[in-house]
C-alpha cells in the first residue's frame, strides 16, 4: 500500500510480504528487510528493527495514521491508489485544515493557477498564524471556507486539481 | 512593621501544567486551592486537583483567563483572599494586579508600581543603568536619524525591539542603512498591533550570544536572594526549548558579577516576590535584557539546584513572610518544553486527543505536566504541553538522564516536540555546551524525525495500521479480552495474536 | 592492583519496579540492557524499556526468576558481561552470585564470601561482635534449658528467629516460661520449612523499638562511606511500608556512632557495593540486626538526601571504579510503598487489571513503578505496584508533599495500600513522629476506609456504574465521540452527557 | 439498589432520587444527601460532598463494581433481590475466589455446619498463603475445587445455604 507522511508530503510503498512467528518482512520503496514485532498491547507493540527495540504506539484516527516509535512521532496518510490517478500529481486533491482554528486569510479564488511554494491560506491557532502553501503548482478548483470561519482538525478548505507538475501537501517550507 | 496576612484559599488565574504547579505548593502549605477554567478546559487536569473550581467564561482567553473583572469576581464568590497569576496571561499586567490589591485581595506577585516600571522595556533599561547593570550599547529612540548615528557609531547589525513588548514580536535585526527605514516602520507597526504602543528603542546586534538570567526573591522584609542563574540560550524564534543550571562554562567572577547586578537591579526597584532578570552574554560580558516580573516556566530547574520551592516562597512572601534559608546550590538540572508542535512541519501547531501517554520517570527526573491519557489538547493556548526537567551531580549526568527520560515519553495523538529535543540533548555540540542563541540554526537547520531513529519501525506500524492489523480506531481498544480476563499466566505469540489478520498471511 | 573491567552490558534478572530502576541507570552510564522475564511479564514495562529481552520461563519464581542456570545462560546468549540481581529473587544467594562468576560474568553486589558470611544470621552476628558493633542481648542456642536460663538472667519477653532467615518467618514472641516450648518448635518448625534450616536463637525482645538501618558503599580500593541512616520503623508484619531519612528525633551522637558501628563491620568483612546494615534503636540505645547485602527496597530516600545514584555507584564499583564522592545530605526524604493488598480486608493479595492510573508529581516527588494502564497484576510475586517518595527541605515539608502525592495517585483495577498510606502520613502521630515498630498496631490497628474520605462518593459513584450510567465495562470507553471528535470547544452540562440514563430520572 | 463492599460484607441500600442539573440526590440507606456529580471523561467525574471534591473513576468489572474516590480504592458487588431472598442470612450464597491462586487447602466438607470464623480454605497467591473465614454460621452445600487447583479471581469455591444467623463473607479477620 501507498502512505504518504503528513507534513512533508513524502510517499513511500510499504508491503508486508510475509510473517514467520514475530518476524515480519517487509518491502518499503522496493528494499527488503525484516523487523521483530511483538504486541505487547491494545495499541502497543515492541518493534526491532537493525537490533534496535523501538516501543510503538499506534491508532487510526479519521483518515490519519497515527504511530510513535519511542518519543518520535509519526501522522500517515493512505494514499488511495483510484484517487490518486484522479488527482495525479498531487499528494492530496485537497488542502485540510491540519488543526482546528481560524481562517485569518484566503490568498487565492476559484480557478487560480498557483506556482510551488505559493501561500493559499492563512490559519489562526495556538496564538500563531500558519501559512499552508502549495507545494507543486496546482489549480485552484473551489474554496469551502471564508475568511473568519472557525474550522475543525480535517475540514476540506480548498479543493485543487494538478496543473503541471508532481505533488502538493499542506505543509509550508521552513520558515 | 510589615503586614502579615495568612493565605487561607488561592485562586489560581491560569491553566495547565502551571496551574497544577501552583495547586501542588499550595497545598503543602496547607491553602485551599480554587481553579478556573474555560469552557474548552473543564475536564482539565488543573481543575479536578483544586478543591474548588469555577468557569470563568468561553474558550477564548480574551474573554477567560484574560478577563480580569470575572476573575476578581471568581475570587469573591469563592470566598479566595489571594491569586496567582502564573505566567503569562494576566501575570505580567499592573493593572491587574492593581485591581486584584483594589477588591482587597493578594495578590501574588511584585507591586503593580514594580511591574509597571520594569514591564516598560524603556523604563526597564533606563533603572537597570542607574543601578549600575551593564548595557547592551543601545539608544532609546525611533527616528531614523538618531539610529543611522547610532549605527554609525556601534557598527551594523542592530536590533530594533518594542518598548512595550515580548516574544520577538516587533523585533528586527537591521543589517545596513538600505533596511533601516523599512524595518522600523514594520516593527513599530507590528509592535503597535501586538502590544497597542508602537514605541520601539535599538541597540548593537550581538553575533552569537547566550541567553543567561538570574533568579532574585524578594520579601517585605528587605531580603532580596539570588537563586543562581539559568542558562536559556535554546530557543526558537525568541522561545526558550532547552534551560538550564548552571550555565556551562560561565566562570565564577563573571556569575558573581551577573548575579551582584541582578540584585542591585532589584534592590533599586525593592522587589518583592519572584522576578528574573535576564542578560546576554558575549564570553565574560553580559548586557542587560530585561526583567520577568513573575513566575519564569523554567524555574524548576533552579528548585532542583537550590531544594527549594519557589511558588511556595511566593506564596510565604505574599503571605508577609521572610523568604526561607536556601543552602547552596548542587549539582545541574536541565529543563526541556515538550510543545504540542510538528517539530518536522516548521514547528507547526499540533491538536488532538491523548490517545496514548508514557510519562518518564526514575531518579533525577521530575515531569511537570496536565498531560493524561483522553487531555483534548485544542488550538487555543500555548502550546506546551510539559517540562520535563532532569537533575544530576554533573551536568553530564542530568544531561544522560534526560536523554533516557525523553527516550520514555510516548505520546499518540498529539504531534509533540519530543523527539526532535532528544536528538538536540542527545548531540555533540549540546554535550559539549557550545551554546547560543543561534544554536538551533547553527546545529538543527532542518531537523527531520525521517533522518531519525525509528523511521522504519514507524513505517511498519502504519503499514498494520492501515490494514487493520495493528491498533485500533482512535486508540480505542475493540476487544475486551485483555482487560476482561484474568492474569494471563502463557505468553501467547505473536502470532497466535496476529494471525486472524490477512496482511500477516504470505501474499 | 584492581581489575577494571568495564561493564558494556548488564543482565538484569529482576522484574518489576526495581529492574526498571536499575534499566534507567545503567542507561545514563551507556551500558546496554538486557531485561529477563517470565512468561507472566512479556508485556510488562521492564521488558519494553530494555535495550534486549529474553524469556526466561513459566511464570513461576522458581522456574523463572529463581532459576540461575537458566538466567546465566541468557547472560551468555545475549553477550552480557555482568548480571545486577536487584532485590529478593536471586540477590542474596551466595551460590548464585558464584555461579555468576564462575561463567566469567560481573556480579553486581559484594563476592559470594561475604554474602555468605553475613547472609547466616548466626555467623553474621559473630562477625558484629567482634567489630564491636553493640547487640540486643541473646544466646545462640535450641536447647529449652539455654534459652531457659537466658531468660531468668534477662527475663521475658523474648524473640525466637530463624538462623536462617528474615522478613518475620520463624519468628515468635515469647511472654513466659509455660510458652516457651511450642514456641520453640514452632519456630524451628517453620524455619525449616521456609529456609531449609531449623536453627534458632534467641534475644531479648524490645518493647518499643525502632528499625533504623545504615546504608553503605564500598569499593575494591579500599573506600567504605555511610551515607546516612534511615527510618524503616513503619512495618505490617515485619514488611517495611514507610520509610524515611534523616530518622526522626536521632540524636547525632547516636546517629555517628551508629554510622561508625556500621562502617567497623563493614571494615571487618571487606564489604563491596551498597549494603544496610540494620539496628533496632531504643531511646540513644542501638543493637545490631542484620546485613543486607543487596540493594534495598527504600534505597531512593538515600539518594533523595545525597543527590547519588545507588545503582550507578554499584556499576561502577562492580567494574573497579572508585566510590564516587559525596557531599553532605540535604533535606528530609520520605518513601511510601505502595502494594497490591487490600488494606481494608487484612491486607488481602489484590490483582487485575490496571484500568485506569494516575500518578503523582511536581517538585520533590518521584514514583518508581512499572506501572500503567493495562498492566495485568497478577498473583506470582510480591506485592509491590510501586514506590512514592518525597523530598522537602525539612521532614515536615516532605511529609506534607506526601500527602497531596498520595491524594493525586488513582489506580482503577487493582486494590491497594494508597489510601491508607495517606492516612498514615497524614495521621497525628506520624507527623509527630512517634516511630516504633509497633506504629500500625498503636495507631491504625483496625484502619478502614468506610470511616474514611469519599466513601459517600464511592456509593453513589457505585450505584451510578452499576445502573450503567456512569464508567463503562472494565473501564473500556463504549462511545467513540470523545477522541473521535475535534477538540471540543463548548462545556456540556452535566446534564446532557447524563440524561440518556433512567437512573437521571426522578422516580 | 443494594450494593455490598465486597470484603468486609457490608450491606448498603442506594438510590439516585432526582436530579437538577449537575446536582444528584440520593439515598443511602435511608439517608437522603445531595452531590454534585460532573463528569470529566468516560469514566471519571468530579463528585462533590460536603463541598469535598473527589476524582472519582468506576468501572463495572465481570461481578464488580470498582470505583476510587482519591486515592481510596473500593469493590462493590450488587446484591440482587432474588438471590438475596434465597439465601437469607448470607452476604454471598457461595464462597468466590477474592483473587487468582492456588487452592492450598480446604477445611470443610459437604454438608458442614460451620461457626461464624470457622476457616473455610486456604489459598496460596503472591507468595502468602489466605484463610478464608466464615463471618457468620452456615452451612457448606457443595465443594467446587481440588486441593492444588489453581482458580482464576471471581470462581466459586463453595457453595453456601444459612445456618441460623445473618451475614458471611469471604474475608478474614484482621490477623
Amino acid at each position: 500500500m501507498k502512505l504518504r507522511r503528513v507534513g512533508d508530503g513524502g510517499e513511500f510503498e510499504v508491503d508486508i510480504l510475509a510473517t514467520e512467528g514475530s518476524t515480519v518482512h517487509a518491502r518499503v520503496d522496493g528494499i527488503d528487510f525484516s523487523v521483530s514485532f511483538e504486541r505487547i498491547g491494545d495499541n502497543a507493540a515492541i518493534v526491532t528493527v537493525n537490533g534496535r527495540r523501538y516501543r510503538v504506539f499506534g491508532a487510526a484516527l479519521r483518515d490519519r495514521i497515527l504511530v510513535t516509535a519511542g518519543p518520535m512521532g509519526f501522522e500517515f496518510a493512505r494514499v488511495e491508489e483510484g484517487r490518486s490517478q484522479s488527482a495525479k500529481g498531487l499528494a492530496t486533491p485537497e488542502l485540510c485544515a491540519p488543526m482546528p482554528g481560524k481562517v485569518l486569510r484566503i490568498l487565492v479564488k476559484e480557478g487560480d493557477e498557483v506556482e510551488a511554494g505559493a501561500g493559499l491560506l492563512v490559519l489562526e491557532a495556538m496564538k500563531m498564524e500558519t501559512t499552508l502553501y502549495a507545494e507543486t503548482p496546482a489549480r485552484v478548483n473551489r474554496v469551502l471556507v471564508e475568511e473568519g470561519q472557525m474550522v475543525d482538525h480535517g475540514a476540506v478548505m480548498i479543493e485543487l486539481s494538478p496543473a503541471h507538475a508532481p505533488s502538493h501537501s499542506e505543509s509550508g517550507p521552513p520558515g | 512593621m510589615v503586614k502579615r496576612r495568612q493565605i487561607g484559599k488561592l485562586l489560581i488565574a491560569n491553566r495547565g501544567e502551571i496551574a497544577l504547579r501552583i495547586i501542588r505548593s499550595a497545598k503543602t502549605l496547607g491553602i485551599r486551592t480554587v481553579a478556573v477554567f474555560s469552557e474548552a478546559d473543564a475536564k482539565s487536569l488543573h481543575v479536578a486537583a483544586a478543591d474548588e473550581a469555577i468557569c470563568i467564561g468561553p474558550p477564548e482567553a480574551s474573554k477567560s483567563y484574560l478577563n480580569s473583572e470575572v476573575i476578581i469576581a471568581a475570587a469573591r464568590t469563592t470566598g479566595a483572599d489571594a491569586i496567582h497569576p502564573g505566567y503569562g496571561f494576566l501575570s505580567e499586567r499592573p493593572e491587574f494586579a492593581r485591581a486584584v490589591a483594589e477588591a482587597g485581595l493578594v495578590f501574588v506577585g511584585p507591586p503593580a508600581e514594580v511591574m509597571a516600571a520594569l514591564g516598560d522595556k524603556l523604563a526597564g533599561r533606563r533603572i537597570a543603568r542607574e543601578a549600575g547593570v551593564p548595557m547592551v550599547p543601545g539608544a532609546e529612540s525611533a527616528s531614523p536619524a538618531d539610529i543611522r548615528a547610532f549605527a554609525a557609531r556601534e557598527g551594523y547589525p542592530i536590533l530594533i525591539k518594542a518598548s512595550a513588548g515580548g516574544g520577538g514580536r516587533g523585533m528586527r535585526i537591521v543589517g545596513n542603512d538600505s533596511e533601516l527605514e523599512v524595518a522600523l516602520e514594520a516593527g513599530s507597526r507590528e509592535a503597535k498591533a501586538a502590544f497597542g504602543d508602537g514605541r520601539v528603542f535599538v541597540e548593537k546586534y550581538l553575533a552569537r550570544p547566550r541567553h543567561v538570567e538570574v533568579q532574585i526573591l524578594g520579601d517585605a522584609h528587605g531580603n532580596l536572594i539570588a537563586l543562581g542563574e539559568r542558562d536559556c540560550s535554546i530557543q526558537r524564534r525568541y522561545q526558550k526549548i532547552i534551560e538550564e543550571s548552571p550555565a556551562p562554562g560561565l566562570s565564577d567572577s563573571t556569575r558573581a558579577r551577573m548575579l551582584d547586578a541582578a540584585l542591585a537591579l532589584g534592590r533599586a526597584v525593592g522587589y518583592l516576590s519572584a522576578g528574573t532578570v535576564e542578560f546576554l552574554v558575549d564570553g565574560d560580558k553580559f548586557y542587560f535584557l530585561e526583567v520577568n516580573t513573575r513566575l519564569q516556566v523554567e524555574h524548576p530547574v533552579t528548585e532542583l539546584r537550590f531544594g527549594c520551592d519557589l511558588v511556595a516562597e511566593q506564596l510565604r512572601i505574599a503571605s508577609g513572610e521572610r523568604v526561607s534559608e536556601v543552602g547552596a546550590p548542587v549539582g545541574a538540572a536541565i529543563e526541556c518544553r515538550i510543545n504540542a508542535e510538528d517539530a518536522a512541519n516548521n514547528f507547526r501547531p499540533a491538536a488532538g486527543t491523548v490517545l496514548h501517554l508514557a510519562t518518564p520517570a526514575g531518579p533525577g527526573v521530575r515531569f511537570d505536566s496536565h498531560l493524561e491519557a483522553g487531555l483534548e489538547v485544542g488550538s487555543h493556548y500555548d502550546s506546551l504541553l510539559g517540562k520535563l526537567i532532569t537533575f544530576g551531580a554533573s551536568r553530564e549526568q542530568a544531561r544522560r538522564r534526560m536523554v533516557v527520560a525523553l527516550g520514555e515519553f510516548a505520546l499518540l495523538g498529539v504531534m509533540n516536540t519530543a523527539g526532535f529535543l532528544r536528538d538536540i540533548v542527545a548531540s555533540e555540540p549540546f554535550a559539549r555546551a557550545d551554546l547560543s542563541t543561534h544554536f538551533l540554526e547553527e546545529f538543527f537547520p532542518r531537523w527531520h524525525p525521517a533522518q531519525s531513529d525509528g523511521i522504519e519501525a514507524a513505517m511498519v506500524a502504519a503499514a498494520m495500521v492501515a490494514s487493520g492489523a495493528f491498533g485500533t480506531r482512535n486508540g480505542r481498544p475493540a476487544a475486551p479480552a485483555a482487560a476482561a480476563g484474568p492474569a494471563t499466566t502463557a505468553r501467547r505469540s505473536p502470532w497466535d495474536e496476529l494471525s486472524g489478520f490477512e496482511l500477516w498471511r504470505p501474499r
